[in-house]
């Protein structure tokens, strides 16, 4: 985010926003105009990549679910990333950015930029400061609000309403991460006022849904069985860790569009470092994560690999923007030993089958710290807000200023969530029954199972059903003509070949 | 009471269960195995190596009748799962010397199937 | 389609590619140059976007399919994919692109821009539009193309053979596709004489496609068991919700190279616009096949939500380029109700395991039509191709338009497809035998399981494969020190731990 | 790699690297930074398609193997590729182009870029001649060294241990890989004194990978049960097909970054013909491994349909930088043979479950070779390294080059490998035991299946795991009320619905 | 010597299990099969179509044990297996002739369970 | 006719099966079941917490022959399933009192497995 870059180019931008028919008229191309072009073009593959990641989300929550939970995953990550598709385009980006409110934008509501396009630009400020197209900024920051609402379901697998998280869904996208994401991205009194650092969204992102899957998870309890009457936690593991290990990889992927997405622009080559950082603190968070539970239990655990790769991504989000390339192996490692210690912690007493809450919670919090820690001068100057860190600095001030938003950021989501949910549970209900929740939410929620051969009985599936090998005549394979000649032959020695 | 144990194609088992039904003897369970008899295995290629199938999957029938019904429902297997062609299976019958009903306590040959007279709770 | 936009830069384009060497000897860049460099870039970048659909067709037929026949989506797609490469280069493109005739194009088989690029770049009229390398148009219109041949196979899946689906990948790849796409996107008939908008192929493509999958189907009849003795339609569940959720993700993501990449340039940003406005009826199809679903049958069925997302995006794929944001969760949103009660209404006699007569034939007609209802008079200028929808001019003009093209793309595609399909069943056959189809595809015609360990019984697997916890000394986890341990204390107590 | 080209940018780069804050505060773009910023932004794209082939190789592998060693695979990718991430940017990136030494680099270890970019750009030869950031030629070249990393372990899955992979991938990571592509991409002997081409890897990268895999697969052995007691080799089926099919889209997909990356720019276009070449002959290896099975087998082996177009993209891999369209199907094709006979030859001896010496090695070594025969004088000239090829200029010299080149390779990454392996067998040993194997490597390293509920009898799940179906009162779909009522009246009728 | 043959719930399992191995009684045999009883059937829906579903999954418990132990393993069983709803189950006994330990080949009713007196090698 | 019923490793069925077959007893059934007897858990573990399985996975080999063909039968099975360690399994043998042969509807002992004398039609 650095609010004072190429300022010069607005004026630009403006022009060929507001008169794309002069652009197409104009003979000649100019290079303001392809450098707004430029910078759409990344925002854009950046924004595509980070779309991507609701794969991420969910098949890491699939794999980490029981069998008979796993198509209720599909149905959760398209119905929650289409309205908050609508919500955000609707209302949340107005919010967000339409307008420099110390509190929320006012501007901007059901944006069409295309039948309006002037209108639009003087509508959202940030358009001042990055040259990019108006859709792209819009398209960008719709998919990490949608990334922040995937981030709350996982820690509710295998026992929440489809009623009760839409219901959430619509005021999360709408209101909740529209305002947060205002505050500390789109000019609000954190960045504005106490210049908190946040490059991609530690905070802004992750532990705002961290929080919001917090608030749920209280009112919510934890699944059936996942406490004995001793009351000590028992492993439910997951179904799949192949599609566990498919997430981790979509996530890490989209995180290429995440943190160098956020430079929105190409501008001298900044993305390309970005990704360098992000890329190391995620490989250290893997270390990291595979140390400490080897250390601790002395087996590799598949998950806590690919916890460690998140938590060491999320822990970059906020510094990819602030520090130097040694910083990130150590911002990731340190991640990825929080979110093992965390997540044995937190399992004792609370039930999140996907970790979010120390991957996503824990690491967002730790991330957001260490930009008090290792921001450096020439970044914090680049990016135009805060102070360097202390191991620069020797000043707690910018640590301080991270605390603080942390705090408030966690306070508030917390406080609208909790209230939210707490309301929904006691008006429609939050939670299936238990009978339902031992069915399994696919059966019960969408009328079939995700995987209908495991839970169908064979001969139920229909005559057509038999399946392979049941047929007397495909002795040979493939072949019908040899099948044919092989019925006909069998005889006492052919009975049953070797 | 005897225990009716029949090995047949999985295909069969829909007709069977229909007339089994019909006739009134709605209990039975199955189970999907796997056998071994006069039927041909299969010959499967993988990237150029084989693999012979000698098993064939099948599905287990049982189901406890009383002694004197036991005809009545080999019969209607045998009606059902009979295609002629080698692999159609077997049918054994044992001896069962005692039956309870898990819901009740119960026991005795009343409890193998539904009765028309018998109080149905929930 | 813009047909006249930039026209400038051909001058430069073709100096560029006839004098790559003179490129390479100039010492300075040349804005004209790098405008082209961007241009193909993004144009490269939307193309790999849709090339990876192919996996998002792939996984949508292999969930929707039993587990006896998940393989052999594999190898139709892999086979499908290489065909159309090949067909497409050698004479798809002369046919689509190579000269400006009303029926199709006589110029550019085997295309080699490389060895002979000036050649290449006079062949080739949309060149003069367009300032992007010739490979990149190529490769970009080849992609459409594997997509609209990807669609007809779903709808057969199942039960129909290797050796036809590849004998028509072979005349679909080299003259249905590029012929149908020569009259709507390449300077054809229903382009140039009746100014029909497609912007990126809800009829090109789509409508295309199940236009071959209906040829297809019916002669190839359903699924055996799909009927019951009475006609009523019986469920036949697909194996796997978690894989079709991949693939309408794949899809989905791949979108954003379709319909934005189909402006063939990065020119002031307009793809953008393009992707936020395929986002947000996408967005709408889900909810309005969720509604909808729900409303019929009171559970959210999983595929419906992922065969709404997918009808969303073919009905926005036509007017994409044509409307502005406020019309596209409109025309998502009747797409998605669309898609649900076409799916619906089709399975009563006819068996469409995927549902893509109705996600891509019934919506790409939607789509279509809706251009001649929703396009404003700004985007049919900057296209220069037809005149403004209804709702802005009143006039049913362009309606007319788009349903002329889309009753002619129906018929000459289905009675081409039908009479190939016609020959194939009555001289090398359409469909595997009936004990075939019962044993399923993948060991009928891939000598293997999709899914081995399913359909092996265990001990088939050989010895080594007795698999986990069979054996005697595991006792503890992993830790062969500790299983020899184990082995040796055994005793009483430690017989059967608690 | 083309080494003389847009010279004159160099300075620009220096400028713009050095001097980022004079950048900022510079009101007008310039071209040349625009350029580079282009540039970086199509490399930067490149290299996240090509980070992602880590998936590609991971589900390869996971189809390949058992659904016992499921969840290995997904531990074995994280864990290689971070540990690669560490020490390619600690050490290897300075060996390979941190200088212009015959061997190796010296300069550049543990970059850092942004705190000293003048000194980073001094030391990196390579950034006189591409006009990108550095960190994007970092982040290019280290995804690369992962892509290669990943080829060896294909052929050791389901016996290997954890421990010694790790070993291997450090030393890989920071010495074997970096020196080798330092020869052949880096300035170093092969490419200087002998100029060969190999314009994205066909021998950097996959060869190389594939010598690993060959020096580990003969220390190792093969998998219990894969020769019989007579010698003949039997079939170990993988356990998803599907799986496998993802593995290889991806690939496919991830392969458009690899050989169009390689350009390390977007200058005139050439990177979408480099991705054309690369399209056709992955489709051509598709055909041509397909026609090759059934013809020996009768059956479309969808792995080998897979192995085909891996070999095809290979095969590519070398030439797609010196050949034309026309080679590129010729090129693919062969391939695509090579690999079918290859894989057959050498699975009566070798244990290799992916192929991967055939699919990398064998297509490798054909690919390298390939160039000696096709390459085009004009190529050769623009990437100014080697001569034309036999086919173009009667001459054998270039293939000669390219034999030694290969030779050379792979007789020190074998040594080099053999000996790593051979320490490590007989210190910390390389394989598992056969009773771990037997359990599966899921839960003798992990503690825990890939696969849970495939292997954990139900009821040992918990009592909250009883599964679909088992509850008495779900009698009507969903909806809990209907399931009270069908409680209540349960009813001799009621009993056994039809 | 009999086999106890029981069709119980599959989440009924755990508890027979724990008290039949504090019992004495450790040796046991399960297996996933599906039953047909008097249990209703369950209707599910695919993309508009419906499907019937009249099996339900069962556990199927074998074990067996000295004729004298039968109404010990049994009313174990009927303790926990008992919900009063109908599915509870079935349970059936059948008489066994022969009992064979693999790994000693020795015989007879004192191989059936695991016995205090007895010597464990492995 | 009897019924033998063993609970085996496994890895031990497919030397049976050969010598089975060799010896003239084609015809046999296999299941996948889930055994608990002597032989110790496992302690698996999964982001932290604990899970303990008692339960191994067994085959369960089920073969009807002639009484008199008992002992040949488990004599094969006992040669190839002894390990020695703990878990081999247990073999039963049960009184059958009739057998049907589907195919053909004939009944009797000379139905149980394929014999040289006899008809093989398809
Ligand atoms: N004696 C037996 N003991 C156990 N199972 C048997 C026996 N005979 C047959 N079966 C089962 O019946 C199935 C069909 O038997 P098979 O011999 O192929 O058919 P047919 O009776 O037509 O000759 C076998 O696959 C096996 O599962
Ligand atoms: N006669 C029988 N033969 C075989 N299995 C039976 C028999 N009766 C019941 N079962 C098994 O027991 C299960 C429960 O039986 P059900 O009749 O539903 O319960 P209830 O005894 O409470 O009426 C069935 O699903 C079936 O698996
Ligand atoms: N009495 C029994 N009833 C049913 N199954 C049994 C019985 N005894 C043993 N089994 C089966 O045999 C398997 C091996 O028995 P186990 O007691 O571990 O071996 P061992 O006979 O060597 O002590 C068990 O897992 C179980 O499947």
């Amino acid at each position: 985010m650095r609010p004072s870059f190429l300022r010069a180019l607005v004026l630009a931008v403006l022009a060929l926003v507001a008169l794309p028919a002069v652009a197409v008229a104009q003979d000649k191309p100019s290079l303001t105009q392809t450098v707004v072009e430029l910078n759409t073009a990344w925002v854009m593959v950046a924004a595509i990549l980070v779309m991507f990641m609701q794969a991420g989300f969910a098949f890491l929550e699939i794999g980490f679910s029981r069998a008979k939970n796993a198509g209720a995953g599909v149905a959760k990550i398209l119905t929650n990333f289409s309205i908050a598709a609508i919500a955000y385009w609707a209302v949340g980006f107005a919010l967000a950015f339409g307008g420099s409110g110390l509190i929320a934008g006012t501007e901007g509501f059901f944006l069409d930029v295309s039948s309006d396009p002037t209108k639009a630009a003087s509508q959202i400020p940030l358009l001042e400061t990055y040259t990019i197209a108006p859709s792209a900024l819009l398209f960008f920051q719709f998919v990490f609000c949608a990334v922040s609402l995937a981030i709350v379901w996982g820690t509710t697998l295998e026992r929440i309403k489809y009623s009760a998280y839409i219901i959430y869904a619509i005021i999360f996208a709408a209101v909740i991460y529209p305002v947060l994401s205002h505050w500390i991205f789109g000019g609000g009194w954190l960045q504005v006022n106490f210049g908190m650092q946040d490059f991609a969204g530690s905070t802004v992102v992750h532990l705002i849904g961290a929080t919001g899957a917090l608030a749920a998870l209280l009112l919510l309890g934890p699944r059936r069985g996942k406490f004995g009457p001793d009351g000590r936690p028992r492993a439910i593991p997951g179904h799949s860790m192949p599609l566990v290990g498919l997430g981790v990889l979509i996530l890490w992927l989209g995180w290429f569009g995440f943190n160098p997405g956020s430079t929105l622009g190409a501008a001298d080559g900044r993305f390309a470092e970005v990704a360098l950082v992000t890329n190391l603190a995620a490989a250290a968070g893997v270390i990291g994560a595979v140390l400490t539970i080897y250390a601790l239990q002395r087996t590799i655990d598949i998950g806590m690999a690919g916890n460690g790769a998140i938590a060491g991504l999320v822990g970059i989000t906020a510094p990819s923007g602030y520090v130097e390339f040694w910083a990130a192996p150590i911002i990731g490692l340190v991640a990825g030993v929080i979110v093992v210690v965390g997540v044995l912690a937190i399992d004792k007493k609370l039930d999140d089958p996907v970790g979010a809450l120390s991957a996503h919670g824990l690491a967002g919090i730790w991330g957001t710290l260490a930009c008090g820690l290792f921001t450096s001068p020439r970044l914090a100057e680049l990016n135009a807000v805060g102070d360097p860190g202390l191991f620069y600095s020797g000043s707690f001030g910018q640590l301080g200023a991270q605390a603080l938003g942390v705090a408030a950021a966690f306070l508030v989501v917390f406080s609208v969530s909790f209230a939210v949910f707490y309301v929904i549970k006691k008006t429609i209900g939050l939670r299936v029954t238990a009978e339902q929740e031992d069915a399994g939410l696919d059966i019960v929620e969408h009328g079939m199972y995700g995987y209908p051969e495991q839970f169908i009985p064979l001969p139920e599936m229909g005559a057509a059903s038999s399946g392979p090998l049941a047929r007397p005549s495909l002795g040979a394979t493939g072949s019908p003509a040899t099948a044919a000649t092989s019925r006909s032959t069998t005889s006492r020695t052919g009975e049953v070949p070797a | 009471m005897k225990l009716i144990m029949a090995y047949i194609r999985p295909e069969a088992f829909e007709p069977i269960r229909e007339d089994l039904l019909a006739a009134g003897f709605p209990s039975l369970s199955i189970d999907e195995v796997k056998g071994s008899g006069r039927q041909r295995g299969m010959t499967e290629r993988y990237r150029g190596s084989q693999l012979t199938i000698n098993l064939r999957p099948k599905l287990k029938l049982e189901c406890v009748v009383e002694s004197e019904q036991v005809s009545l429902v080999t019969e209607t297997i045998l009606r059902h799962a009979r295609t002629g062609d080698v692999g159609d299976g077997k049918i054994f019958v044992l001896p069962v010397e005692q039956a309870i009903r898990v819901r009740t306590g119960e026991s005795g040959q009343e409890v193998l199937q539904a009765h028309e007279s018998e109080e149905v709770p929930a």
